[in-house]
């Protein structure tokens, strides 16, 4: 394994911190502190971190409905995340986008979509801007299971596939799109093997494991900035919570549930790195004080920031009109 | 006896319900309309009823080949309705929200609506696509717009957008009877409303205006939920002595110009209002309807109340601000009168 | 080969017209003869007709811009197809189609389709349709290699699978998407993996020899009234003009164009059928015969109706309004 | 001396030719705009130049990095020119007719136009997509479009019809440095058309209407090729005696208001022309512009001169019908002067 203590650290520190991030917004939800829908990431944390573990700022990332973690994930300040998703003036699209269309572009995040299968035709334009400026920058895709079915998807499959752009594609496959389960909804027999058949390596990944995920997109980011083409990683997962907060969850069952909180990605990092004594438990203990401070701080900042004038409203259609 | 109440979803799924009873070759599709597609478990049959509930309850009676739960595919499921509609069934179809038009448009707009003109009337498509129209939600810019003015441009297709749960399941026994593709618009902020509901089955026919209220001064042309707005505006009004006549535009095209030019020859004023952005919309519409076809009745300019030339946002005073209100269109009938 | 005489006579019959029929418009175009956009299907005979031989006139079929082939093979009268294409009155649509919208719904056919990528949908609601109603109708949808990036191909792929819907794809690949060659445009090997990829046996079949294509589209029919779910058959081949008439067909050589036509479907067939002594020549030649006679015919229809009445325009946009 | 003559098409293969020189972020997309793509032959290169040939020659100059030759994904390589914006690329991407927005319209209307609002300012899109539109070219129902007002109601884009090759050159160089999205409309009946274009570069401004004749009796408000339209029925009505102010809108969003107003305050009597369907379109929007703040200087009723509520027509006969003439603009304007 190529991670020094510092990554090891890096990887523990931003999982818990979307942890942390989901678990508080599950609260607020229900105390109804939050407006209008939100989508936790809860349970899928190896896969965003694991993905930008290799990515750089100059890097871009596409995300989904369920952007939060890809956001921590790429290193978006959660101060100004937490007050978007109340909605206030100091979030970081000045309230506007709200927890759907959350983004920072200028950290190379392209916005929460609320569009499934809005994001891979975007991808597919940074990665291809970073070509032709001849820059090694790549792009990381997010999209679900329920977005690997979108005719967007594959089209942008095939795209990057001719281009050989610098793509990697992640399809997160929590075995669910709202209440339809992967059983129903997914002809052939998995998602990775569309990559395959659209001419890619399409590879099965552990979501869970934030080593596999790291290992998987290692190898396929190296390919993306070699000029190799594109690469899909379809990261097993589930995620924790309901599909928008306010979901009964009638659809599966509490037995599914339990055995996927029994192998929990954070769970599964520490006793990979305190068997393998690769770090301490202090230190992560020491992390996961750190990441529950930053989230008492951030609800603070964004409780007393002012919402936004209405009138403000009228402001950032165009840039001149 | 008390007329029955019910609310503006209930009336939906009413309508639903009488019409798959009615005629065997009536069906829904749509994404999650029942729940957990796919298992067996009675306790999951019906897990979501939709992701706003509307169709809660239908798999009970009709079972998964009549209630068909999509993948998220909008233009292979859309396409489908459009196709099994060519083919002798009567589909009707779940886009989820209106703002999801963009990934399917081409089904609607160049296949469902031109079918019949380019086969020389030799095919029908009797399809009808649910939507949810709206802002109000906090749910941002993607799904709160009220984009029906898309659907209204395209010739071939019929658009509806009822305000009331009475017309809400008239209109869509009429759509669904329709041998035309119809778009029926469904405001969410209005699911939770009711009103007086017939429990048999009944038709409002598709074309003519509602007129849910008389008055000589000045006509207020509304759409979907900016008519309940108007009704309070009209209620503000009348305390000042001015009455408005109320028209409600339940239905988009076809149209009931008619009605509209009636009242405007009757008060000789006219508020348009509009929750749909006003660039080529059915604000302009209406106006242009009275510039062409009433001019010499217009005593005053027309007055135009829509959301503005943004999309929606997020946060609530921002999204307060984008939804014309009373206030605004009290302001506009006292500027011309 | 469990074809009969009748079915042998059959199939030449319909690939014979529907050659002639595209030389012809050939010509006519070159002559100034017809309007608008025209892409004919000389070449690909053996695919529409080697499909359309299991199909009943209550089944269904979907079509592209390069159409009449499909119609023919389906059973549409040809005079009301010339008519059509001259833009007459008396054509299968009155007109108001053309080539690129030429139908006939009683028969089946839904339709030639400007779109790329618009007719897989409609093959999945005619087949959903037949399904529903718990008939035998099947549903057969072509569409090309170009047609077969187009997101819309892909969703309706894995529809068709999930719902084990009665449609069989077929894909017309003829190397060429206007002057776009698949070794270009085609992520993955090939077309047919795309099938196996999203749940549906996905089978290559020389759509150059319709009994290789007779054959292929016989399980596949069988498979899809047997209620077990879609295939996809790539048939490979080659249209003999140019993308659309007019197209000077700058993009190839015409040493490939020479070899494709060296191995045209109708010498194939004739020397099959010659060879194995089912037919004899003299059936043949005066099935070309007929052929010739049916299409002076049918221009000399198309010529002698009436273009419509300009104001003709305005009617069948709705059924009531 | 006399100055350089161009048709429509070279005018704008030249706006390319100049941006992409002067610029090396602008690249451009589409569907065969080059030809034969991947081949080495260089007989092939350029077997086609677009299906129009309007791209003809620039992968020569420019080599297939910059002129990207696509696979038929308009949603992916569409949205590709949004992501590409987003990244500090200027994307010019061809849709090749306007009646294929259906398949790509999300990546259009919910990405490309929503980007900046909904990341509160902080993304520019500067994209422009060029498509053709227009019928006359024989070619039916969904090559012949000219559905320009489904992109103008939505917030965030830009829209912008040029009808002589002047403002075509003009207002593409303007459109390519904007830093928002453009759609850029291209009417193909006007390739072949000529005027004089300077070969350096210049720039039409997105938003001012041209005016190409002036006039005290009637204002005719025209976009695309029903400038030239309109032109001729002035010659007509000029015979008689009838000036015509003619204002060609060359910018739908954004668009001059102004000038529309100017016009009838001189004239007092408005005539739109638009090739586009009647519903929610420009026409309707132009007179609705008039209705509201223009009502006090009409003296007749606005004429609307479209194309009627039908889809494009294949046949000759019926698709001449179908496209406005100046026989109709003047017989409109003789009816209110
Ligand atoms: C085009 C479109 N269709 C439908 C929806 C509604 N919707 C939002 S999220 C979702 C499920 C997405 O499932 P998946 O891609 O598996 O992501 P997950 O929620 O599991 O992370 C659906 C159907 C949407 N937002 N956009
Ligand atoms: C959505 C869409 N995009 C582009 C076009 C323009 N176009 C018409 S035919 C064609 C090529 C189609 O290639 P293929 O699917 O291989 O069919 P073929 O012409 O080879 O039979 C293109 C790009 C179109 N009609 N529709
Ligand atoms: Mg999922
Ligand atoms: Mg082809």
């Amino acid at each position: 394994m190529d991670l020094d203590r510092d990554k090891l650290l890096w990887i523990y520190r931003r999982m818990r911190q979307i942890r942390e991030f989901e678990n508080r917004l599950h609260e607020d939800f229900a105390a109804g502190l939050i407006p209008g829908f939100v989508h936790l990431y809860a349970g899928e944390e190896a896969i965003a971190v694991g993905v930008c573990a290799h990515l750089d700022d100059d890097d871009f990332i596409t995300s989904t409905h369920r952007g939060h973690g890809h956001c921590i994930a790429k290193g978006v300040e959660i101060n100004g995340m937490m007050a978007e998703i109340r909605g206030k003036a100091s979030g970081c699209c000045k309230g506007k986008g709200g927890s759907m269309h959350i983004a920072d572009v200028d950290r190379g995040m392209l916005g929460a979509n609320g569009i499934v299968g809005g994001g891979p035709p975007l991808a597919c334009g940074a990665g291809l801007s970073g070509r032709i400026r001849g820059s090694r920058q790549a792009t990381a895709c997010f999209f679900g299971d329920g977005g690997s079915n979108q005719g967007t998807t594959a089209e942008s499959l095939n795209l990057a596939a001719v281009w050989k752009l610098p793509v990697v594609f992640i399809c997160e496959n929590n075995r669910y799109a709202e209440t339809t389960s992967t059983d129903y909804s997914i002809g052939g027999p998995d998602i990775a093997g569309r990559g395959t058949a659209f001419g890619m390596p399409g590879i099965v990944v552990d979501g869970q494991d934030v080593f596999a995920v790291y290992e998987a997109a290692g190898e396929a980011f190296r390919r993306a900035r070699d000029g190799e083409g594109p690469t899909l990683l379809e990261c097993q997962t589930y995620r924790y919570f309901g599909h928008f907060e306010g979901d009964e969850i009638k659809y599966r069952t509490r037995d599914e549930e339990a055995h996927y909180r029994e192998r929990d990605c954070l769970e599964n990092f520490r006793s990979v790195v305190l068997d393998g004594e690769l770090l301490e438990a202090e230190e992560l203990d020491a992390i996961d004080r750190e990441a529950e401070t930053a989230i008492v701080d951030a609800v603070a900042f964004a409780e007393s920031s002012p919402l936004p004038d209405p009138a403000e409203c009228l402001n950032d259609v165009y840039v001149a009109y | 006896m008390a007329e029955r109440e019910l609310t503006y979803r209930g009336a939906i799924n009413e309508a639903l319900r009488l019409e798959m009873r009615r005629d065997e070759s009536v069906f829904i599709m749509g994404e999650d309309i029942a729940g957990a597609p796919g298992r067996d478990d009675p306790e999951m049959v019906d897990a979501w009823g939709g992701v706003l509930k509307v169709t809660e309850g239908l798999i009970n009676e009709f079972g998964p080949e009549r209630v068909r739960d999509t993948p998220i595919t909008e233009s292979a499921f859309i396409g489908a309705g459009v196709g099994a509609a060519a083919t002798g069934m009567r589909p009707v179809v779940e886009l989820m929200f209106i703002g999801f038009m963009g990934v399917t448009l081409d089904q609607i707009i160049n296949q469902a609506a031109k079918m019949r003109y380019m086969f020389g009337g030799k095919a029908k498509i009797p399809l009808v696509i649910r939507t949810t129209i709206g802002a109000g939600f906090r749910a941002a810019a993607q799904h709160s717009d009220a984009t029906y003015s898309t659907f209204v441009h395209f010739p071939g297709l019929k658009v509806v957008a009822p305000a009331t749960p009475y017309d809400a399941k008239g209109l869509l026994i009429s759509a669904i009877r329709d041998d035309d593709p119809v778009i029926f618009c469904e405001n969410k902020v209005l699911y939770d409303t009711t009103g007086p509901v017939p429990e048999e089955d009944y038709t409002v026919p598709l074309g003519p205006a509602g007129h849910p209220r008389d008055g000589a001064d000045v006509t207020i042309v509304a759409i979907s939920r900016m008519v309940s707005i108007s009704l309070e505006a009209a209620d503000r009004l009348a305390a000042d002595g001015i009455e408005a006549d109320v028209v409600d535009l339940r239905c988009l095209s076809p149209w009931d110009e008619d009605a509209i030019i009636g009242s405007i020859e009757k008060t000789g004023r006219l508020v348009v209002v509009d929750e749909d952005n006003p660039r080529c919309s059915m604000a302009s519409d209406v106006a242009a309807l009275a510039a062409s076809r009433a001019l010499g009745y217009l005593d005053a300019p027309v007055q135009m109340i829509t959301a503005p030339h943004t999309p929606v946002p997020f946060s609530p005073p921002l999204e307060d601000y984008y939804v014309p209100k009373a206030d605004a269109i009290v302001e506009a009938v006292r500027a011309i009168t």
